[in-house]
């Protein structure tokens, strides 16, 4: 080998970790979280209120949990439309074995057992018959709801056990409600999963590029089979939480949180064609969908009408980055 | 021709059909009397149209999420203006939602094309954007059967050789999207679009513009449709149609479209929505409760996936030629 | 220009011209400055190493790539193709390297897709277009029904479309992208009669291979590309092929293959009887420590698969493998790794790079459960042994952060490589490795391996390039069909015997 | 003195019947002069929608929330929530459960409702014969509780049989489609009984489109202005409904009383409701607030442009 080509050293980075972070979705979504909380307590003098904050935090919590574990199995390439007809079925369950007097311990399990079972149906519905998971769990959200729906039919189950109320109805201190304690630990959980563990890196690559994953020893299926798990695990706990908030199970529970659900996990900056995205970002876009929400709601502005907002917001943030990249390519186009 | 039919995924479908109706006729033999396969057709009308609408966006790789969100728009929109001008005739109302609707299908088409954001994303955007603005277009308020004309409402009831305008409107469609997929070079391109993104632009296609251009089809159907469905129904307001968009996509997929784009036949599609239709209809007839509706369509959802998948698993390339002449 | 041919300029006038083109993607310069005179009734081969960027100027002829700089000339009229329907209008078809057709439409649909006959009301006319189609397949000796679906076509006869459809647009150039390289023997023949058919009718044709036989058998002209720069054109008569290869190359082929004499130790593989119901059949051999045991067969003979069975991506059908004498079962990717057997495959774009992924996470995929502790990741850990490993190979790169997408083919291999010996292999399987490769980082990965067999490695190296077997292996096994087609030592191997066995020609009488 | 702020949340924005009771409410208002009323509810006929809103209102410190339920159980927790912030919860149309409010003003008495619709139907039918129900959604409190007390009574008609049950969730397409089957699985049948406004008028129309107008009468409860095309057709001989803005009004009435201290809420306590006069409530802290009213094709026209 000619003599100009000596060894180089190749630095590990090129920029310090304040430049990425500076430059990254998540600093945008920051930016954009500071401002719906500055308008909002602009705009309504009940926003800057602790019980009113913390009750703002029920408008997400469930979604966000289901959320997190919903980005993990979006990084990898995969999607599960199914995860509301998954809360409906495992409250459905919890129901069914309330009805046969069991006591909240027992329930709990059945919701989060239910969940996870379900889970497993789409993964091996998913891995092993080498189905696109989209189409599959468009077929088991009418599955597993309808499920319920038999079940059910137009009778609902009520009369929980006062024990159980604590899930989605309880307080840990002061205005920190049980299930902003959950959605923290479930966002820290993930968040180390994602981002500090060969799992985390393992989902990236598949994300990346399904193939060479394989070719580099990653057991893809297994990998996917488990996320698969975490998301029917996960709507299992958000199933145990909005049931005890609500204290009654019908088979129209959770209906529709699927959308809303891939909206936060897109909104946070999640590739929807799989290979990127991080917690922070899916917990920030959580944080700015319930802001919204509420301080919509505090201006008794219709539903309806904050979901346009989300809807714009959803299509603005991924359209904007790219326009501008696409304005800056055609300046310097015009230059050259 | 015949032999390459009995081993289509839509003889296979008519023969599911088939079976589905000779249960439904030993618990109820009126079923299957013309007369009501005529008002099952009639019922299913709408859901065959907008299957169609969305069968050529997932031809082309893409989905379109919006398709119920663009009716409901629509078909407020339409009744709005019944409302402010009664006697304008349907005529120059069905332009208006077929304009609207292409409307509304040209921006999902724009954002996909031009600013390259993935189709989901768009079309779970606009699926809400659009369900909002019917509330400040009607300020939450419902058009009801009272208050629209009797022209309007007339329309799709109107009975022309037995059967009403309702169900002749989806047999136009079926009859112009045949044309359209199998005669005319879009038609074509959708497939190629999908089946091979990368293979089009060496053949000249626009892959971006073909896209569009099947989204402001399945745009205009909505629209029709949309109008359609006020008018059958007699009422418009913010959720009608709500949640139909996976059925439509349902019966994509019961119909046997290739998710991954490329593969379907508008016999498929047409033949996924009569399914659904039919167990939807059939259900209160044979006395099962309506709520196994949902979990039925589910599995069978479920199992036209892995049936198709099974068929459309690509065949191994083959080097051996013992083995390729084996084949 | 190194040659130029003042006479043929003067006598006819060229059908389609190129001058100056330049043409860059992110971080590779594919083309600069090159030029290209295509003459009626002649065909021009152009020749060049593998990325040399013959494929590039086709695309930019045929209006998928747009130049950086540059000009088309068709008929002295200068141009611009701004897609592919531009240059079809102007009388430019081409036959692509890669296959671009759709495997769920019909034979003819893929013919005339984009250029369908109408009938009524602006309607395609299926019958019209099934039969010109049938008189296109006729013409070219395809026997393929218009109405079949593609999809259920072997290779050759998807090719067959492929050069069908090419010639169902009126050009007055076609071009052809190593058409050659999917044919079997009696496809090759009737390809031959048809470029001279064209060649009669007048037509301007650009002829691209790597096979020397078939350009000095049928071109009249050539135009040599070296690392994207013009490296010599002229009349085919006046050039030798010992010419053309230095051309290409631009210095002689030993200094490229620097294969060291290596003490060959015990057999660390062997393999016995894999077959695999499709692809390969009952192949055995074995492989020793320190040596290159080169594979060596045409394209698509079944190579690859092979290879990628031995590494547990597919399953075969019966056979077994021994490692170090011991009996091994492996049915993952991950279960040959753990045993020592890697695989750098021949995709790097799908199976080796994981496009989206910084290089220093490339590196460590399959060593991770080294740099991590109980599944938790050390990032400094990783970045020591990315860099232990990339610097061996002399990776160029910004920094060991950056997406392995921005780099060059050259350096995205070498971090392939890189990530299969940071996992301390006993055997490494390398599949093309130089494929699509330019000659800086060619010559790096051939004297990295040499150096790996040096230190005991034992090498399987899958090449389709003749030079690079020659110069490298130890020993060579040819394929054909998804079966051993012959075993050569190091002294028996002479290019001659590798192509007739690869093939299945017979050894001439002595 | 402050204004005192009372919610009026329905069970979705946009349908008739809410639309008239917020006429009401916002008519006591004018009449109380010291109230702001807000009027708000979901879009679609769901829980969670509803909690939601309620939960923006607890935050907004409102001094009275008057719901009408799209679920007897789920908003319990929300609503006790409310109450324990010291704010005024009532229920009205459609009840919630005994623990989720102070009261519930029923329309009209449940036994008499639920006679009624059965009556309507039974006074067409002389030789007796098949009826159906058509419901809104299987959660929704009041057309549950008139269906029980209709059972009840069902012996005081002979020959008239209840064939089946089903829901239209309250939305116009569904019950339409709902009424198709009705029609298809019992040929016979003589009646739909839909006591919901919007099933009424989806049912008529289904009726219309099946060519079955004067054959099968729709009746149940409804309203003049949505009902008078059909009853002009054929489709519906009858119907009943007590005047919703009358409801809206003394529901406004009550929650102003209760949260202003002027009266409590307890079994056996009057509670006073402006021109609608009062109301006396039970050992389950309900009331009921008027009769229903018929309407048939003598006096609908006269009614279609008030409510
Ligand atoms: N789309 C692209 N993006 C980035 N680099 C590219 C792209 N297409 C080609 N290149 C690079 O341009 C160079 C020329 O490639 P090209 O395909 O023209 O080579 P070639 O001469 O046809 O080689 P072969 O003989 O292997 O077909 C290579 O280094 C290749 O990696
Ligand atoms: N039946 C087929 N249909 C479409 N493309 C094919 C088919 N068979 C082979 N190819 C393509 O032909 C090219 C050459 O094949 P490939 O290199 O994989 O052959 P191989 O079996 O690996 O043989 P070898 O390694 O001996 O060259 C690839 O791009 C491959 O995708
Ligand atoms: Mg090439
Ligand atoms: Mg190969």
């Amino acid at each position: 080998m000619s003599n100009d080509f000596t060894a180089r050293n190749i630095p590990d980075r090129l920029t310090s970790r304040g430049q990425r972070a500076l430059k990254s979705w998540e600093t945008l979504l920051v930016i954009i979280a500071v401002m719906v909380f500055v308008i909002n307590a602009l705009s309504s003098p009940y926003f800057l209120n602790p019980w009113n904050l913390s009750d703002a935090t029920f408008n997400f919590t469930e979604k966000a949990m289901i959320a997190f574990a919903m980005a993990m199995l979006i990084v990898s390439g995969e999607i599960d439309l199914s995860v509301a007809s998954i809360v409906a079925l495992a409250s459905t369950a919890m129901g069914f074995m309330m009805q046969a007097g069991f006591d909240t311990p027992t329930l709990v399990l059945t919701g989060l057992t239910v969940g996870v079972l379900c889970g497993a149906f789409n993964g091996v519905l998913v891995t092993r018959l080498g189905l696109p998971s989209i189409v599959v769990t468009i077929g088991t959200m009418s599955l597993f709801r309808g499920i319920s729906y038999i079940v059910l039919g137009d009778t609902a189950y009520n009369g929980y056990p006062s024990s159980f109320a604590f899930f989605g109805q309880g307080y840990v201190w002061w205005v920190i409600s049980f299930e902003l304690v959950l959605f923290v630990i479930f966002a820290l959980i993930y968040a180390v999963i994602l981002h500090k563990t060969n799992f985390g890196r393992a989902v990236y690559a598949i994300g990346n590029n399904p193939i060479g994953a394989k070719f580099s020893g990653i057991r893809v299926e297994r990998v996917k089979f488990i996320l698969f798990l975490l998301t029917g695990l996960m709507s299992g706990i958000a199933a145990v939480c909005l049931t005890s908030r609500l204290g009654s199970t019908r088979p129209s529970i959770a209906f529709g949180w699927e959308l809303e659900i891939v909206t936060m996990v897109v909104l946070g900056g999640v590739n929807i064609l799989g290979g990127s995205g991080t917690i922070p970002g899916v917990v920030l876009a959580a944080l700015i969908m319930g802001m919204v929400t509420f301080g919509f709601g505090l201006l008794n502005v219709p539903g309806i009408v904050m979901s346009i907002f989300i809807g714009l917001l959803l299509i603005a943030v991924i359209a904007l980055p790219r326009l501008w990249t696409m304005a800056n390519a055609a300046r310097a186009g015009r230059k050259a | 021709m015949i032999k390459q039919f009995i081993k289509s995924r839509e003889a296979l479908l008519v023969l599911a059909i088939l079976i589905l109706l000779g249960l439904i006729s030993t618990r109820f033999s009126g079923f299957i009397a013309p007369q009501n396969m005529a008002s099952v057709f009639q019922d299913t009308s709408i859901l065959i149209m907008l299957a169609l609408g969305q069968m050529v966006v997932i031809l082309t790789r893409c989905i379109d999420l919006s398709v119920a969100s663009n009716l409901a728009l629509t078909g407020m929109v339409v009744g709005l203006i019944n409302v402010a001008a009664p006697d304008l005739p349907v005529p120059v109302l069905l332009l208006v939602a077929i304009t609207l609707g292409a409307f509304l299908g040209a921006i999902n088409g724009i954002l996909v094309w031009k600013v390259d954001i993935p189709p989901i994303v768009v079309t779970l955007g606009t699926l809400t954007i659009y369900r909002g603005i019917i509330f400040l277009v009607s300020n939450g308020a419902w058009i009801n059967a009272h208050e629209m004309s009797a022209s309007f409402k007339a329309f799709p009831r109107y009975e022309l050789l037995g059967l009403p305008v309702l169900s002749w409107m989806a047999v136009v469609t079926i009859i112009l999207f045949y044309l359209l997929v199998v005669r005319t070079p879009l038609g074509r391109a959708f497939y190629a679009v999908g089946g091979n993104p990368h293979a089009a632009v060496y053949t000249g296609i626009n892959v971006g513009f073909t896209r569009f251009m099947a989204f402001v089809i399945a745009g205009a159907i909505s629209g029709v449709c949309g109008y359609l469905w006020v008018s059958r129904y007699a009422v418009a307001y913010v959720d009608i149609a709500g949640g139909f968009e996976l059925e439509v996509v349902a019966a994509c997929v019961i119909g046997g479209i290739s998710i991954a784009g490329g593969i379907g036949t508008i016999g498929g599609a047409v033949l996924g929505a009569l399914f659904l239709g039919i167990i939807k209809n059939a259900l209160p007839v044979v006395d099962i409760s309506p709520f196994w509706q949902l979990a039925i369509s589910g599995s069978a959802i479920i199992i036209a996936v892995a049936v198709n998948a099974r068929s459309e698993r690509k065949k191994g390339r083959i080097i051996l030629k013992k083995a390729e002449h084996a084949q | 220009m190194l040659t130029s041919d003042p006479t043929a300029h003067k006598t006819t006038k060229a059908a389609l011209s190129l001058r100056g083109i330049s043409k860059e993607f992110p971080g590779v310069k594919a083309l600069s400055d090159v030029s290209l005179n295509l003459y009626p009734g002649q065909v021009t081969a152009l020749v060049g190493e593998n990325g040399a960027g013959k494929s590039t100027i086709v695309k930019i002829l045929t209006g998928i790539y747009q130049p950086n700089a540059g000009t088309i000339e068709v008929a002295g009229q200068k141009t611009e193709f701004p897609n592919a329907h531009a240059a079809s209008a102007a009388g430019v078809t081409a036959i692509h390297q890669e296959t671009v057709l759709f495997d769920d439409l019909s034979v003819a649909e893929n013919i005339f897709i984009g250029h369908a006959p109408r009938g009524l009301f602006g309607l395609i006319d299926r019958a019209k277009m099934n039969a010109n189609a049938q008189t296109i397949l006729e013409q070219v000796g395809a026997d393929i029904k218009p109405t079949a679906r593609l999809r259920d076509l072997g290779i050759a006869s998807k090719h067959m479309v492929a050069i069908s459809r090419a010639l169902s647009v009126d050009a007055q150039v076609v071009i052809m992208d190593e058409p050659t390289a999917a044919l079997s023997h009696k496809e090759i023949t009737e390809l031959y009669d048809l470029v001279e058919k064209l060649k009669a009718d007048g037509k301007a044709i650009l002829f691209i291979s790597h096979k020397f036989d078939e350009i000095f058998r049928i071109a009249d002209r050539y135009t040599v590309f070296r690392d994207g720069q013009m490296a010599g054109e002229g009349l085919i008569e006046n050039v030798s092929e010992d010419e053309l290869v230095t051309m290409m190359v631009g210095r002689s082929v030993d200094q490229i293959y620097p294969k060291k004499e290596v003490e060959i130790g015990d057999p660390i593989l062997t393999v016995s009887g894999y077959s695999h119901p499709t692809e390969f059949e009952d192949m055995s051999f074995d492989l020793r420590e320190g040596e290159i045991l080169g594979f060596y067969g045409l394209v698509g003979a079944g190579r690859s698969e092979l290879m990628q069975a031995l590494f547990g991506i597919t399953k075969p059908s019966k056979g077994a493998i021994k490692i170090a004498g011991e009996i091994a079962i492996v049915r993952s990717p991950a279960e040959a790794i753990g045993r020592g057997i890697v695989y750098v495959p021949e995709d790097r774009g799908k199976q080796g790079a994981i496009i989206g992924l910084p290089i220093f996470q490339n590196v460590t995929l399959p060593s991770l459960h080294k740099t991590s502790k109980q599944g938790f990741l050390k990032l400094a850990e990783e970045f020591k042994l990315a860099r232990e490993y990339t610097a061996r190979l002399d990776l160029r790169a910004a920094s060991l952060d950056q997406d392995i997408g921005e780099l060059s083919g050259g350096n995205q291999q070498k971090v392939v490589i890189a990530k299969w010996l940071a996992t301390q292999p006993r055997v490494i399987i390398v599949d093309e490795p130089t494929k699509g490769i330019d000659i800086g980082s060619k010559a790096a990965v051939h004297e990295f391996m040499g150096e790996l067999a040096t230190n005991g490695l034992a090498i399987i190296m899958v090449s389709s390039e003749l030079p690079e077997i020659l110069g490298m292996a130890d020993r060579t096994i040819v394929m054909r069909e998804g079966r051993k087609a012959g075993e050569f030592t190091r002294s028996e191997m002479t290019a001659e015997k590798l192509v007739r066995a690869a093939a299945g020609i017979k050894e001439k009488a002595a | 003195q402050e204004t005192k702020r009372i919610a009026l949340v329905v069970k979705a924005l946009g349908i008739g019947f809410f639309e008239a009771a917020a006429k009401g409410a916002e008519e006591a208002a004018k009449e109380l002069g010291d109230v702001e009323i807000i009027y708000t509810g979901p879009t679609d006929t769901t829980a969670e929608g509803q909690i939601e809103v309620i939960n923006s209102l607890i935050a907004q410190n409102v001094d009275a929330i008057a719901v009408s339920a799209n679920d007897t159980d789920a908003l319990v927790p929300t609503l006790k929530k409310a109450m324990d912030r010291g704010i005024t919860v009532i229920s009205w149309d459609s009840g919630v459960a005994k623990e989720g409010r102070q009261m519930h003003l029923n329309p009209s008495s449940n036994p008499l409702i639920g006679n009624m619709i059965i009556k309507l139907a039974a006074d067409n039918l002389p030789d007796g014969g098949d009826v159906a129900v058509l419901s809104a959604t299987t959660t929704s409190t009041n057309q549950n509780t008139w269906i029980e007390e209709m059972n009840k009574v069902m012996g005081n008609y002979p020959g008239v049989n209840v064939v089946a049950t089903v829901y239209g969730d309250d939305k116009a397409d569904k019950s339409y489609t709902e009424a198709q089957g009705l029609m298809k699985s019992h040929p016979n049948l003589k009646a739909i009984i839909a006591p919901t406004s919007v099933g009424i008028v989806a049912a008529a129309q289904a009726v219309t489109d099946a060519g079955k107008a004067g054959e099968i009468n729709v009746t149940g409860l409804g309203l003049p202005s949505e009902m008078a095309g059909h009853v002009d057709s054929g489709a519906s001989k009858s119907f009943a409904i007590w005047n919703p803005i009358d409801l809206g009004y003394s529901a406004t009435m009550i929650a102003y009383n209760l949260a202003t201290g002027k009266a409590t809420a307890e079994a056996g306590a009057e509670i006073p409701m402006g021109r609608m006069g009062a109301v006396t409530l039970d050992d389950n802290t309900e009331g009921a607030m008027a009769d229903p009213f018929v309407y048939d094709a003598s006096n609908v026209a006269d009614f279609k442009d008030i409510f």
